[in-house]
């Protein structure tokens, strides 16, 4: 190990700034996110035309909901292939049964 | 097999303290796919939700309800909330111990000012309102989804701190970094079935 | 050391050692007593149901009692009896078969069964408690939610409590898949019983929760006034129709895909070829899952959703026809050019086939929605799932048993008394069920409690009724064989069948390490490649070392009595305020054990090399 | 539907009929011996799958008795090793293309069935009839008409019939196998299906979703009859008088007794709204309660203890049990409501 000290500290100041870079990533990504919350709210509040709203709104949230995923959960880094699968997997049934609960439940 | 209790080093830290043992790398994963299954969870209550929207008994609307200060507060607090507890795991990457307690602690303050506002806002539909999970099918389906929610946030809030006061004295090792870390993604995928209330009920309520 | 079963211990000491036990090999014969008795139990209510309608205008049993007899046994044998036995199987064998040492979360794994077994207790507490569910098994809301009586409370909470159980076991078995194969058991090369054992876990993982969030609905209408299923304040009771298919007809999956695993390991074991088309199976079976969450409103056809709806669920579900007649003829043709031997194990896959075709083909007329219009709700429903429910899943569980016995006992079943259950159960079934197909489409629906005379349904009733009867002296003899073997089988070595798999690799019954060295894996049937290659055994992949095991614990039985005690507490909270003590000093238990296990490290121990049994592991 | 596919199943209806000792079941109720559309367009697609089905078992049947027969390990052979094949591209498309192929040829008909039988484009000029499932009746409202009746269903044979379903309680389910499919009665959502009948005569019909203790005896009746009836029936249900004084002292005084405490849940006439069934043809019924001959001693027993006969019914516990005396008398009374000559007894000759 002793030889190897030299290269670990290296090795240590890498990661480091890797890890303070990523953390700039998630402020920015942060500083985003409200301000995709706020004009998702203002829109509301403008009171504009329902049918323009809603997919917007829509757009945002996944957007928002990916950044979080993404970003914060570190849904981007390596190792997650399984997660990823999981929760994709898991978005498929969730959209199948919301779609179902809206549109086959009234007749 | 390395499940003795080892110290973190910060001379020789893995980069992935979360996933440096096996059992770390089980719980990851484990813990990734319950949250799959909880997005199903969630999804059959927005279903729900969504079919039962417009059965409302009396002028106790979504629009005549909501009031989106209150909610857009809300909003704030736990995506602020979610940013802290981004800033514990990356001081627990650095083993910064202290910095990771701390974080974490703003977290759950923040965490708690949310469920606090949530109370609130139930207490105003009941006693202004009358607005109640016997009213109507839409009053059943609007408590139960916003309720399993604050359910989430209460249980990670209790989770959350029984892992800083356990860890309190003896800091941050290979055993419990998992732990740390699952219960943050825990804390994210709360905030993520957020986006999707102050979207789905609360904004498109209100349009 | 190894062999600690030849370890005489006082019985409380025992008892014990099993209460507190986080060995997925002691956990699987729990299992197995667990499922093996709801089973009798499952098998007596259908007998009590058969009896009841031997002779039209039957009064065996009374209207009331009957709805509750065959709710219970429809749940009963889903979700207490099929599932649990199903585990058995999968924590028997299938850490065996990747070469791991343990599963991924022992912990969770000994939770998963205790709440299983909690929750079926406290499922069958209503008999005694004012009268059992009678909503049938998929109590459809709102005669479940105005059901008298706390029948149906009983049924939320039960699997409720079971469910979480099963959803604990799923994750269990999908994180073990994925982290503790051995070296070289790549995803290709593992035997089609732990790929099936894997996706049937993803299904669970994405199925049970739809039935969480359905349970709670139901049980915040029936127990806290809410109104979701109350159409007069604008409920609606169709979304409880769709959560409950939504996680209903991936269970059937769940249920079939272990068996079609079994099946495909003992085709090549007593075949001695390795299985036939083995990419094209495990495409089949992630097919089979895949598809398996897009057709469930199949079962709503009559419901009114539409044409378009109906048409679209219609050919979805004709599409699983596909890959699983993939799978049957690659079955075929692992038999093909093989060398068969027919023994007890085999006999069952064997009758499973043309059984199981003709549950599947029924499936597809089912399908066809314009015809479902008269066959829903009819006999010809139930001979359909009973076809593929009992010629294919029961067959698979006993098929497995037989096939596993010698793995998880060191002892075989006794083949004279195995060919005699097979045989009588055999017949029984198609006596029993068969003419059921035609019972249905002449008029009788299912869930009567009598049917009139002179509408020409007596003679097939009464056939069916026999029928059952030989069922149930083949299990009986079952029964007996497990006894008998017990007290006079003779012990047999670790791999007893000419194996292929790496199960077969290690002593029987298995040491509690499993392996002493994990085995290096160098192709598909890894013990099979060694044997051609004239070796007796795997090439251990790591030299020998200390073995590191995880502490049994008391806390799962813990957990569990708290939510059983807090289950009672929520079904009585409103009436007594006994519930309503109970409810928290229940949750208490259940959170104060998971507190406890929280702050208790629990860092496992370490089985030291010299101590292991040399060659145990090879 | 019809055509070649009628020979289809006139070929297999024969063979069926051979191949089980029991037959087809009874006609007035066998889904197998269809007398009206949509049972006979369901029967078609059921005889198109079966004979797919046939043809896939025997394939199947025949490559296993193969395999049995030819590759069964022979005494002294133990030690043989077989072949270890790993697959077969061309099986393997071939036993996915055919299915798939297979899968076609009953899925288009089934399509167009399915659209067929939810066909509402004539319904506003057809009879339209109002049904209700209830814990454990049925209750028929001909809106168009101002008719009510309960448990037996007059409709003109050869007529498109539009039935609009719903329920007043729980899930049930309206099924007549002879004449159609079945549809679900929601208490959400009405239903709409129609039924067309081909002959004349009284079809038994079923409830066929589980909706209670006594669900197994939720029995009804189609009145099939000729329009020259069916139009004779209307105009004699509604011009009947409902106070019309029976014939008979012991009927009169059942009257008195029924309207002073039977009225407060059942009717008698054309009133809408009731908890009870409508019994105003009570007299002409085919069954009583759905179930049981309609003789003056089991109505008795009926209105002294109902429950002995419909176990959970909702009357049971809902009404002052009458003396024996007075429930003889209400029987009287009920058993001479017969204002038609049209009934199932004349329906089915
Ligand atoms: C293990 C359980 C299991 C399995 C495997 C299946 C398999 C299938 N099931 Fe079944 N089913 C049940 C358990 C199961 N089912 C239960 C419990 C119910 C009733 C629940 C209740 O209401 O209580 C039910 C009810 C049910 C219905 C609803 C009926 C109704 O209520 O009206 C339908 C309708 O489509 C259906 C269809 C199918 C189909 C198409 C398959 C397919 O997967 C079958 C595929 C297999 C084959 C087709 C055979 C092999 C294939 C070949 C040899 C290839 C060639 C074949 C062709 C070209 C056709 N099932
Ligand atoms: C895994 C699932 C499973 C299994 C294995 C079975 C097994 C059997 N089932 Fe059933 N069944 C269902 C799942 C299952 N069933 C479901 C889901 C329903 C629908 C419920 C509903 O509508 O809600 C149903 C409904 C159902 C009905 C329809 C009832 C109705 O609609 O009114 C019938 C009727 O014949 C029936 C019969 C049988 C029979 C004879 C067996 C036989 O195979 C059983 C054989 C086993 C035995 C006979 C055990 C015997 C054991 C002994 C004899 C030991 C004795 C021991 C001692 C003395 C110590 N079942
Ligand atoms: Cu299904």
């Amino acid at each position: 190990m002793a030889e190897n000290t030299n290269s670990v500290n290296n090795e240590l100041d890498y990661h480091k700034k890797k890890k303070k870079e990523e953390m700039k990533q998630q402020v920015i990504t942060f500083a985003l996110m409200i301000v995709f919350t706020i004009i998702a709210f203002t829109m509301v509040e403008a009171d504009l035309d329902k049918l323009f709203v809603i997919p917007i709104l829509f757009i945002l949230a996944i957007v928002q909901v990916a950044f979080q995923l993404y970003y914060f959960m570190h849904m981007s880094h390596k190792g997650h292939e399984m997660p990823s699968l999981m929760m994709y997997g898991g978005a498929a049934v969730a959209f199948l049964t919301v779609l179902t609960l809206l549109v086959l439940v009234w007749w | 097999m390395s499940s003795h209790e080892d110290v973190l080093n910060p001379k020789v830290m893995p980069e992935e303290p979360e996933k440096a043992t096996l059992e770390g790398k089980n719980k990851f994963l484990g813990f990734w796919f319950f949250l799959g299954g909880e997005t199903v969870l969630f999804a059959s209550l927005f279903g729900t939700y969504l079919a039962l929207k417009g059965s409302t008994m009396d002028d106790n609307t979504s629009q005549n309800l909501f009031e989106l200060p209150l909610v857009f507060i809300m909003t704030m607090l736990l995506l602020t909330s979610s940013l802290t507890s981004v800033y514990a795991m990356y001081h627990m990457k650095n083993n910064d111990f202290g910095k990771m307690q701390l974080w974490l602690g703003i977290t759950v303050v923040l965490g708690l000012a949310f469920l606090g506002c949530e109370l609130y806002e139930f207490y105003h539909y009941i006693h202004h309102y009358e607005f109640t999970f016997r009213s109507s099918a839409f009053g059943s389906a609007f408590y139960t989804l916003v309720g399993f929610h604050g359910g989430h946030v209460l249980f990670g809030l209790l989770w959350i701190v029984t892992l800083m006061v356990r860890n309190a004295k003896r800091g941050l090792n290979l055993y419990n970094a998992p732990k740390f870390y699952i219960a943050s993604l825990y804390w994210h995928f709360i905030d993520v079935v957020w986006v999707f209330i102050f979207t789905v009920v609360y904004l498109m309520g209100v349009i | 050391m190894s062999n600690t079963i030849a370890q005489k211990k006082g019985f409380g000491a025992t008892l014990w050692d099993y209460l507190t036990t986080v060995d997925h090999k002691k956990i699987a014969i729990m299992y197995l007593i667990g499922g093996g008795f709801f089973f009798i139990l499952g098998g007596l209510e259908a007998l009590a149901i058969r009896w009841q309608l031997i002779v039209p205008e039957n009064d065996f049993v009374s209207a009331g009692f009957y709805n509750e007899i065959l709710t219970m046994h429809g749940t009963t044998m889903i979700f207490l009896a099929a599932m649990p036995l199903i585990f058995a199987l999968m924590n028997a064998v299938l850490p065996l078969q990747i070469g791991a040492r343990d599963v991924a979360f022992p912990f969770l794994n000994s939770l998963g069964f205790w709440l299983f077994l909690f929750g079926g207790i406290l499922l069958n507490c209503s008999w005694f408690l004012g009268g059992a569910p009678d909503a049938g098994w998929t109590a459809y809301a709102p005669l479940s939610t105005t059901s008298p009586g706390h029948g149906v409370d009983f049924y939320i909470l039960g699997l409720q409590i079971s469910g979480a159980g099963t959803l604990m076991g799923g994750i269990n078995f999908l994180v073990t898949v994925i982290n503790m194969r051995a070296p070289g058991m790549t995803y290709m090369r593992m035997p089609l019983f732990t790929w099936a054992s894997f996706v049937t876990s993803a299904l669970i993982l994405f199925a049970f929760p739809a039935l969480t969030v359905g349970l709670f609905l139901l049980m915040f209408d029936r127990l806290f006034g809410s109104v979701f299923f109350d159409a007069n304040y604008g409920g609606n009771s169709v979304i409880w129709e769709h959560l409950f298919w939504i996680f209903g007809h991936p269970e059937v999956y769940i249920l079939i895909l272990p068996a079609f695993g079994v099946f495909s390991d003992v085709f090549s074991t007593f075949a001695k070829k390795r299985l036939f088309g083995y990419t094209a199976m495990v495409f089949a079976t992630v097919l089979i899952g895949f598809l398996g969450f897009m057709v469930w409103a199949h079962h709503m056809f009559t419901v009114g959703l539409g044409p378009a709806a109906n048409s679209i669920f219609a050919v979805a579900t004709m599409a699983i026809a596909v890959p699983t007649g993939i799978k049957i003829f690659n079955w075929l043709f692992t038999l093909w050019g093989g060398s068969i031997r027919i023994n007890s194990a085999m006999l069952w896959a064997l009758g499973f086939i043309p059984s199981f075709t003709i549950g599947g083909m029924t499936g597809v007329m089912l399908a066809a929605a314009a015809a479902d219009y008269q066959f829903h709700d009819t006999y010809f429903v139930v001979a359909h799932f009973h076809y593929v429910i009992v010629g294919g899943v029961v067959f698979g569980i006993f098929s497995g048993l037989h096939y596993w016995w010698p793995k998880m006992f060191g002892k075989i079943l006794d083949e004279k008394l195995g060919k005699i259950t097979f045989w009588t159960f055999f017949v029984g079934f198609h006596l029993t069920f068969f003419i059921q197909h035609f019972l249905g489409l002449m008029g009788m629906p299912r869930r009567y409690w009598v049917y009139l005379e002179d509408q020409g349904l007596d003679l097939g009733n009464s056939i069916s009724t026999v029928g059952a009867f030989f069922m149930g002296v083949g299990a009986l003899v079952f029964l007996y064989n497990v006894i008998y073997t017990s007290v006079k089988g003779e012990k047999v070595g670790g791999d007893p069948w000419d194996g292929r798999t790496l199960e077969w690799s290690i002593p029987s019954p298995p040491p509690h390490y499993n392996f002493a060295q994990a085995p290096l894996v160098r192709g598909l049937d890894p013990l099979w490649i060694e044997k051609t290659e004239g070796r007796k055994g795997m090439t251990p992949a790591e030299p020998l070392d200390d073995i590191h095991m995880p502490n049994n614990t008391i806390l799962p039985f813990v957990m569990s009595v708290g939510l059983f005690i807090a289950g009672f507490g929520f079904i009585y909270q409103a009436e007594y305020t006994g519930g309503f003590i109970a409810m928290f000093v229940g949750m208490g238990i259940t959170l104060g054990a998971m507190f406890t296990r929280s702050v208790k490290d629990d860092l496992g121990h370490h089985i030291h090399k010299e101590d292991l049994d040399k060659g145990a592991g090879m | 539907m019809k055509g070649w596919m009628g020979k289809v199943r006139a070929l297999f209806l024969l063979s069926i009929l051979s191949l089980i000792l029991s037959g087809c079941g009874v006609e007035n109720l066998s889904a197998f011996l269809p007398k009206g559309y949509g049972a006979e367009v369901s029967l078609d697609i059921i005889f198109i799958s079966l004979a797919v089905m046939i043809f896939v078992f025997i394939i199947v049947m025949v490559i296993y008795t193969i395999v049995l027969v030819k590759y069964r390990q022979k005494k002294g052979q133990e030690d043989f090793v077989p072949k270890q094949t790993e697959g077969n591209h061309i099986l393997e498309i071939v036993w996915t293309v055919i299915p798939i192929i297979l899968l076609i040829v009953i899925a288009v008909p089934t399509i167009a069935a399915t659209y067929d039988l939810a066909d509402e484009t004539d319904k506003g000029d057809s009879l339209n009839i109002n049904v209700t499932g209830n814990q454990y009746w049925w209750h028929f409202n001909y809106s168009e008409e101002e008719i009510q009746t309960s448990q037996d269903m007059y409709i003109p044979v050869g007529q498109k019939v539009y039935l609009n379903m719903m329920s007043s309680d729980v899930l049930h389910s309206f099924w007549v196998p002879a004449i159609s499919g079945k549809m679900d009665t929601n208490p959400e959502n009405e239903n709409t299906m129609y039924i067309e009948a081909y002959e004349e005569g009284v079809y038994w019909g079923k409830c066929a979703e589980l909706c209670g203790p006594s669900h197994s005896l939720m029995d009804f009746k189609i009145v099939v009859v000729s329009q020259e009836e069916f139009d004779q029936w209307v105009s004699d249900m509604q011009n009947l008088d409902a106070e019309a004084t029976p014939e008979t002292a012991s009927a009169q005084e059942g009257q008195a007794l029924f309207e002073q405490s039977c009225l407060q849940c059942h009717a008698i006439g054309s009133n809408p709204v009731a908890i009870g069934p409508n019994l105003t043809n009570f007299g002409d019924r085919s069954k009583l309660a759905g179930v049981e001959d309609l003789t003056h001693d089991m109505l008795v027993e009926w209105i002294l203890d109902p429950e002995s006969i419909k176990p959970g019914n909702k009357m049971t516990g809902n009404y002052d049990v009458p003396s024996k005396d007075e429930a003889e008398k209400i029987a009287d009374y009920l058993l001479q409501l017969k204002p038609s000559e049209i009934t199932p007894e004349s329906a089915s000759e």
